[in-house]
């Protein structure tokens, strides 16, 4: 018997308008961690999301350990042991860590249909100790912020004892400390045997934990290679089928502008604690933190998407009263939130009217009639400039893949055309070619006298691209950094002032999954 | 992969193609009904019967057009029904009590339907309550005030000459007064008059693309700097004014404001949308679909009632055909 | 005041009790294939139910077809205009028809005018001299004489409440009018003390009548002015256990009402005659039909019925489980 | 950063806490009207009143208790009403007409109702027809079956001695027969019990468990590997066991089936639930506060017609103190 798991061949699957897998391929081995990159729209979660069962293949053949196995759903995938963290969050948010976790296997008492709350309370207690999580198994996981839902998901796969476990851009949330910890246990699941794919648009990831990189593009199979034998441009190449070129942008000494953006002592309960910064035209101004660190919620404070407790904030040098986004765009202040699924595109409907969402009334005649050749002429343009993989502008927005979206939202806020604009993880779940177009993007406005706030929790990105860096932790601001001063130690330094949510001194699991 | 926007030009554009299908089968199934009952009765293609099923399709389907917009954009109105009763009775006020000429209160009536339609909207956007609870209050409240407001007595026209035949009169009949097929009542050009603003303002204005955009996502509208508490009164009150639209219409072919009836209506209005292939769940509809889901309900009520099916059997093939008609728009979904 | 609550029309009424239809009418009819769509008013109560029963009967008898159908609740007026539209579309010989609102009804009619179709009208009559008979019951002296019944059950004076089913249909507007303005005219020591409505659904009718003898602890009499609200009423004595306490005064008829006024429960009630109401209202159609002049008033009367004539042979024929 | 949970073992439970606190302000609202209504009128507090609200919530009760489950999944069940009726009148053609054992057509009653839930389940989730519209045939289908079986008539249990004590007899009462106010029907245990047993089920056992995580992510559950259609399934046919429980209840406190009662007993029990603070968007809700919301109606009607306030203007406050009911519990969720 040959150490291959699974082996995926001829793998077709069209949604309406789209072919998003092609005769594909993929073989994962025991006791390896297989990467799969591609560009966005690539068709990995598609792939995956065939081996799991979510999806049902067209046509092709899929192999477990030698034989053809049916898998029809999920539950088939899972007996199979196949289990699959997916790239957008999976959990009921009313339910507790705990119950989520062992949701469809609960432990059930000696009368079958009744539940034992506390083993699955215990067993989470220990999943979560394993991980050195510090969470409460009886939370509700609508308590917790993205980045801790994400644990919980990882928490969640880990817990089936899966011989294949399929990761779908699982650190897209999460901050160094979580991240180390994740590629720890993924290192101790190899040593178990256990067959790793891991999807990842962090390129350096890939050296720091695959044995071997798969690379897709355009729904088809480009090529395996071992990760020992290649490097990251090679990848890139394979990804995009040209090199790009990544070149530091330039950042132009905007000193003497004019302050923009000014917030005063803002206070939100315990989560925002006096905020106070300004941002200049033409600045990026980057917002560096561990996650939860508080801002997001800065953001959206600034924004008028929740209400704040006590505090100003002045636009153009006046002191603006923003209890609504809509009093907020109306300031000129664009908002681009970092979950663009629920909070960034109304994902029913097409991609003329997201783009144009946020600026309809640049588009009206009498009557609020909409101008509609307006808005597809607009619409075109602007999913040409960002190159929006779409076949129509009628595609619905759900069907374009996660990248897609996120320059969709972008072009959205380009066309409000807002004097400030904040991003909140911009480049997240984006391929590297669209990374390097987003930044481009950003710097050009900048020079186009642009305000900008990027969130970001990728050190490098803040590096590269900011004028200025802010560091906060706990809701409030625990440094400020010139791109000159910066490194990544000293924003560590602020940004850590006590421990996340992994235990710093977590010692090197032992215990078997 | 078809990078970026392929070729936008040749196709139809999206949307409207996606309605064209939904129209057509919707409509296949409507075809279907009617020629089942004409091969069952001959008495049910009569051009009488016909102008019937016009007239019966009228009220309900000029709610169901403002109930369209609600749902789309994920909520519901349970209080159509007894706030067009309202709309009629405040009519009735207007006209028979308070002796204003008879446009002034045909205004009042849709204007009472626009208000109650307004605060439907003020308490779900801002009091925040689920729509489903904020018009079964404003149904139970709409109910009880016609009540009080007419003193529990129909409220009649009969003094008012002409005000049955703003809606039952032919003004293209008489027109042509010699050509039997064209003696149509109004009430028939009231309903496709009213589905034709409601599909401009649904598929031409802001407030459609609003309304669509509420429903797909509330939330990312909210943060894409809309409104949404504004557009979401509305859109309630724009179903107010159909609902306003239905009562007096109601009144005017009743000669009469009829306090005690209404509720009820909302559940075929509903019904009638969603056979109409308007998604329950918010995003998607459409007013020719809704058009075509009123027609569906009403023929089927003739015909039963044509072939003197018993009352109670009526009832029975009622429920399952609005679970088929939707079950059928569902399998065409999946299909495309 | 009148102890005999029965007026003299009625006693007119029980006398022409022979059957107009004989087999030579029957076949005549039969051999026309005759259809009379008949409207009611409703179809799920157990009186329409009974009217149907009497329609059938006398459409039997006369050898035509008929049909039936009401709306679901009395204040579906529009429903009730469809149903009558569709019936004129499906081209009838007559029309047999109780207006829920009359004054909306008559274009329908002119139109049935227009093509010569005969209308008679039941239970309630058209405000109109297009029917050319009206079968129906004078529910206010109906319910007048149940206000006389009552008072005098009571002695004369004290509390007394009532429970319609409807406040806006012409029978639980006239059934309400009648009782209470009866008692206000004569008899000045009682008083109404509380009149509500429970939609003729028998449950909210026991939680109602409940409420009501329990909020007015000297009530003396309770007055249920349907088949559902008297009920009501008796669940709500049985079940506070006061039988026998009140004066229950009831209408209609009904297995528990009948079983109610033989135990002693209920003291009596007012019947019309729900099944005469069908056939002679059908009967009529045909003489009508066959260009027989019509009386155009048929009252079809009420009774008023107690544990001593329950079983009579006047009572029995009217009464319907 | 402290970023997890804080002290999380010396807090209460989370899902506890915020029930007890659900329940004291649902509680809180029911005290203030009854001691409202205790002050206007002397006849409210006297046990035999008690007792009749007690019998008044009875049946509405577990009828809320079955759509409490139905609306944590998200969904809703406009069926009830009839499918208590339906239950009702299957009742009495088995004890009545078949003249089977009284347990038998209890049971056989109960059974009804959990077919009819589980055909709107089978509806909803094979069929993927939005549960507004299954259950909205389901009521159609169900009053037509009622009205044809029981061919239009009351179906009498009067032959069937003892059917009436089923629930207004006092088991406990005739244990202790001298004491006044023990004398307390057994349709009052009936509904405690039913609350009990549906407490159990959503708190303790496995379809609890994914009532709660099909109303708080459905996708999420199924990708969990959850058969969500048969757990849907489950939670409708439960729906209609309660139903059914309603319907032999009714049936024997009337000693009778009226096959023409029923339609709108949904809206009273759907208020009810979400008044006890169950959100109609799933995943959250409590037993405790719907039989709460289900003592907030009765009280509500109650009290007013001991005031005997015009039936009308009740109409009127109904509406108004639904949407009020349900606006305090959202400002307490806000706040908390
Ligand atoms: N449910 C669906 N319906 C229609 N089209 C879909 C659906 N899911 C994915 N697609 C399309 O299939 C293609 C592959 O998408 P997929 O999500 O697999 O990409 P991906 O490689 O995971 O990209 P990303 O890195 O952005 O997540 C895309 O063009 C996408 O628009
Ligand atoms: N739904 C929630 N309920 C309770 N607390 C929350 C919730 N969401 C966020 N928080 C808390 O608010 C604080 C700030 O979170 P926020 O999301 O603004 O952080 P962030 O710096 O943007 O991090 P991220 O990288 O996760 O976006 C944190 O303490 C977090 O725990
Ligand atoms: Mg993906
Ligand atoms: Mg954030």
């Amino acid at each position: 018997m040959s150490d291959v798991l699974v082996t995926m061949e001829g793998v077709e699957k069209t949604f309406p308008g789209v072919h998003a897998l092609s005769q594909c391929r993929f073989e994962l081995r025991k006791g390896e961690v297989h990467a799969l990159v591609g560009e966005n729209g690539a068709g990995k979660s598609t792939l995956m999301k065939v081996l799991a069962g979510v999806y049902l293949k067209d046509s092709g053949r899929i192999l477990y350990k030698g034989k053809e196995a049916d898998i029809h759903n999920p539950r088939a995938a899972q007996h199979l042991g196949i289990s699959m963290i997916h790239q957008e969050l999976n959990l009921m948010p009313h339910l507790t860590i705990a119950q989520n976790i062992f949701i469809g296997r609960e432990p059930r008492q000696a009368v079958k249909f009744m539940l034992d709350d506390k083993a699955i309370n215990d067993n989470t207690q220990q999943l979560l100790d394993m991980l050195h999580l510090k969470l409460d198994p009886r939370t509700k996981v609508a308590d917790l912020t993205v980045a801790k839902q994400q644990m919980v998901e990882i928490a969640k796969a880990l817990s089936f004892n899966a011989e294949v476990l399929i990761m779908d851009e699982p650190t897209a949330a999460l901050t160094e400390a979580e991240i180390d910890e994740l590629f720890r246990t993924i290192r101790r699941l190899r040593e178990q045997g256990v067959g790793t794919v891991y999807i990842t648009h962090r390129l350096e990831e890939l050296f720091l934990i695959s044995d071997r990189v798969t690379v897709m593009r355009d729904g088809q199979y480009v090529g395996t290679v071992n990760t020992a034998d290649t490097n990251r441009d090679e990848i890139i190449r394979m990804m995009v089928g040209r090199t790009i070129y990544e070149a530091a942008p330039d950042i132009p000494e905007n000193g003497k502008q004019d302050i923009v953006l000014e917030v005063k002592n803002l206070n939100r309960g315990r989560v925002l604690q006096n905020i106070n910064f300004h941002l200049k035209r033409g600045e990026i101004l980057g917002f560096a933190g561990l996650m939860g660190a508080g801002r997001t919620e800065v953001a959206r404070a600034i924004f008028g998407a929740d209400p704040i407790d006590t505090g100003e904030i002045y636009v153009q040098g006046k002191k603006a009263h923003i209890k609504s986004p809509n009093d907020a765009v109306e300031h000129g202040i664009g908002y681009l939130s970092e979950d663009r699924k629920r909070y960034g595109l109304t994902l029913g409907m097409d991609v003329e009217t997201n783009v144009v969402l946020a600026a309809f009334r640049k588009f009206l005649g009498i009557l609020g009639v909409v101008n509609y050749s307006r808005t597809r002429l607009t619409a075109e343009e602007f999913v040409k400039t960002l190159s929006i993989k779409t076949p129509s502008l009628k595609q619905k927005v759900k069907n374009l893949s996660g990248g897609n979206q996120q320059k969709l939202v972008i072009a959205k806020w380009l066309i409000a055309d807002t004097d400030i604009l904040i991003f909140d993880e911009p480049t997240r779940g984006i391929d590297v070619g669209a990374k390097s177009e987003i930044y481009k993007l950003l710097n050009d406005l900048a020079h186009q006298g642009k305000a900008i706030i990027m969130i970001s929790s990728e050190l490098p990105e803040i590096l590269r691209m900011s004028h200025r860096i802010i560091v906060m932790c706990e809701g409030r601001i625990t440094g400020e950094l010139s791109s000159a001063e910066a490194t990544q130690e000293k924003i560590m330094k602020y940004a850590t002032e006590r421990g996340g949510i992994v235990q710093t001194n977590g010692a090197p699991a032992s215990a078997a999954v | 992969m078809d990078i970026s926007i392929g070729t936008p030009k040749a196709l139809p554009r999206g949307l409207l193609r996606s309605d064209a299908t939904q129209r057509l089968l919707a409509f296949a199934a409507l075809i279907v009904l009617i020629i089942v009952f004409s091969l069952a009765s001959p008495n049910f293609l009569q051009f009488n019967n016909i102008i019937g099923i016009l007239l019966a399709t009228a009220v309900n389907g000029v709610l169901a057009l403002g109930v369209t917009f609600v749902i789309i954009t994920g909520g519901i109105d349970l209080s159509i029904g007894t706030v067009m009763t309202f709309s009629a009775v405040m009519t009735g006020v207007f006209i028979t009590f308070w002796q204003l000429p008879i446009p002034i209160g045909l205004i009042g009536g849709i204007a009472t339907g626009a208000f109650a339609g307004f605060i439907n909207g003020t308490i779900i956007a801002k009091m925040k309550i689920p729509p489903f609870i904020a018009t079964l209050g404003m149904m139970y409240v709409a109910k009880g005030l016609s009540l009080v407001i007419s003193n529990l007595k129909p409220i009649y026209f009969n003094d008012t000459p002409g005000f049955r035949e703003i809606v039952m009169g032919s003004a293209l009949g008489s027109v042509f007064p010699e050509v039997e097929v064209l003696q149509i009542p109004n009430a028939v050009f009231f309903l496709f008059g009213a589905a034709l603003i409601a599909s401009f303002i649904l598929g031409r204005t802001i407030l459609g693309r609003y309304t669509f955009a509420l429903g797909s996502n509330e939330e990312a509208t909210r943060l894409s700097g809309v409104n949404v508490d504004r557009w979401k009164i509305a859109v309630y009150t724009l179903g107010g004014v159909f609902a306003g639209l239905g009562g007096v219409m109601m009144a005017s072919r009743l000669n009469s404001a009829q306090p005690a009836l209404g509720q009820g209506y909302e559940l075929d209005a509903i019904a009638a949308v969603v056979i109409g292939g308007t998604s329950l769940s918010g995003g998607e509809g459409t007013i020719m679909g809704t058009i075509i889901g009123a027609f569906v309900m009403s023929v089927l009520v003739n015909g039963l009632r044509i072939l003197s099916v018993p009352q109670e059997w009526q009832t029975v093939v009622t429920g399952a055909i609005v679970i088929l008609a939707v079950y059928l728009d569902i399998l065409r979904r999946r299909k495309s | 005041y009148a102890q005999e609550a029965t007026p003299e029309a009625t006693e007119e009424a029980m006398e022409e009790a022979a059957p107009y239809c004989t087999p030579e009418i029957q076949a005549e009819m039969a051999a026309m294939d005759i259809y009379i769509p008949v409207i009611s008013k409703g179809f799920q109560h157990q009186f329409w139910q009974a009217v149907k029963a009497g329609a059938e009967k006398a459409a039997e008898d006369c050898g035509v077809t008929v049909t039936f159908e009401g709306p679901e609740t009395e204040a579906m007026v529009d429903k009730q205009m469809e149903m009558l539209q569709t019936a004129l579309d499906k081209q009838p010989d007559a029309l047999v028809f109780a207006a829920l609102d009359s004054k909306a009804a008559i274009p329908l009619l002119e139109r049935a005018q227009e093509e010569g179709i005969p209308v008679i009208a039941f239970d309630s009559g058209v405000d109109s001299d297009i029917p050319l008979a009206t079968a129906a019951t004078n529910n206010i002296a109906a319910a007048a004489a149940a206000a006389d019944k009552m008072a005098e059950l009571i002695g004369g004076a004290g509390e007394v409440a009532v429970i319609a089913h409807d406040q806006t249909s012409r029978t639980g507007i006239d059934r309400v009018a009648g009782f209470t303005e009866r008692i206000a005219e004569a008899y000045p020591d009682i008083t109404v003390v509380d009149v509500q409505y429970g939609g003729g659904d028998h449950l909210k009718s026991t939680d109602l009548a409940k409420a009501i003898i329990l909020a007015h602890p000297n009530l003396k009499g309770f007055f249920g002015a349907n088949e559902g609200s008297i009920i009501g009423v008796l669940n709500a004595v049985t079940e506070l256990g006061m039988e026998g306490d009140l004066v229950v005064i009831g209408y209609d008829s009904g297995r528990q009402q009948m079983d109610a006024i033989i135990a002693g429960i209920e003291a009596g009630a007012i019947t019309q005659d729900p099944i005469g109401i069908g056939y002679k209202s059908v009967e009529a159609a045909v003489k009508a039909l066959r260009g027989e002049e019509l009386d155009p008033e048929i009252d079809t009367g009420f009774h008023w019925y107690d544990a001593t004539n329950i079983d009579s042979e006047d009572i029995a024929p009217l009464l319907y489980e």
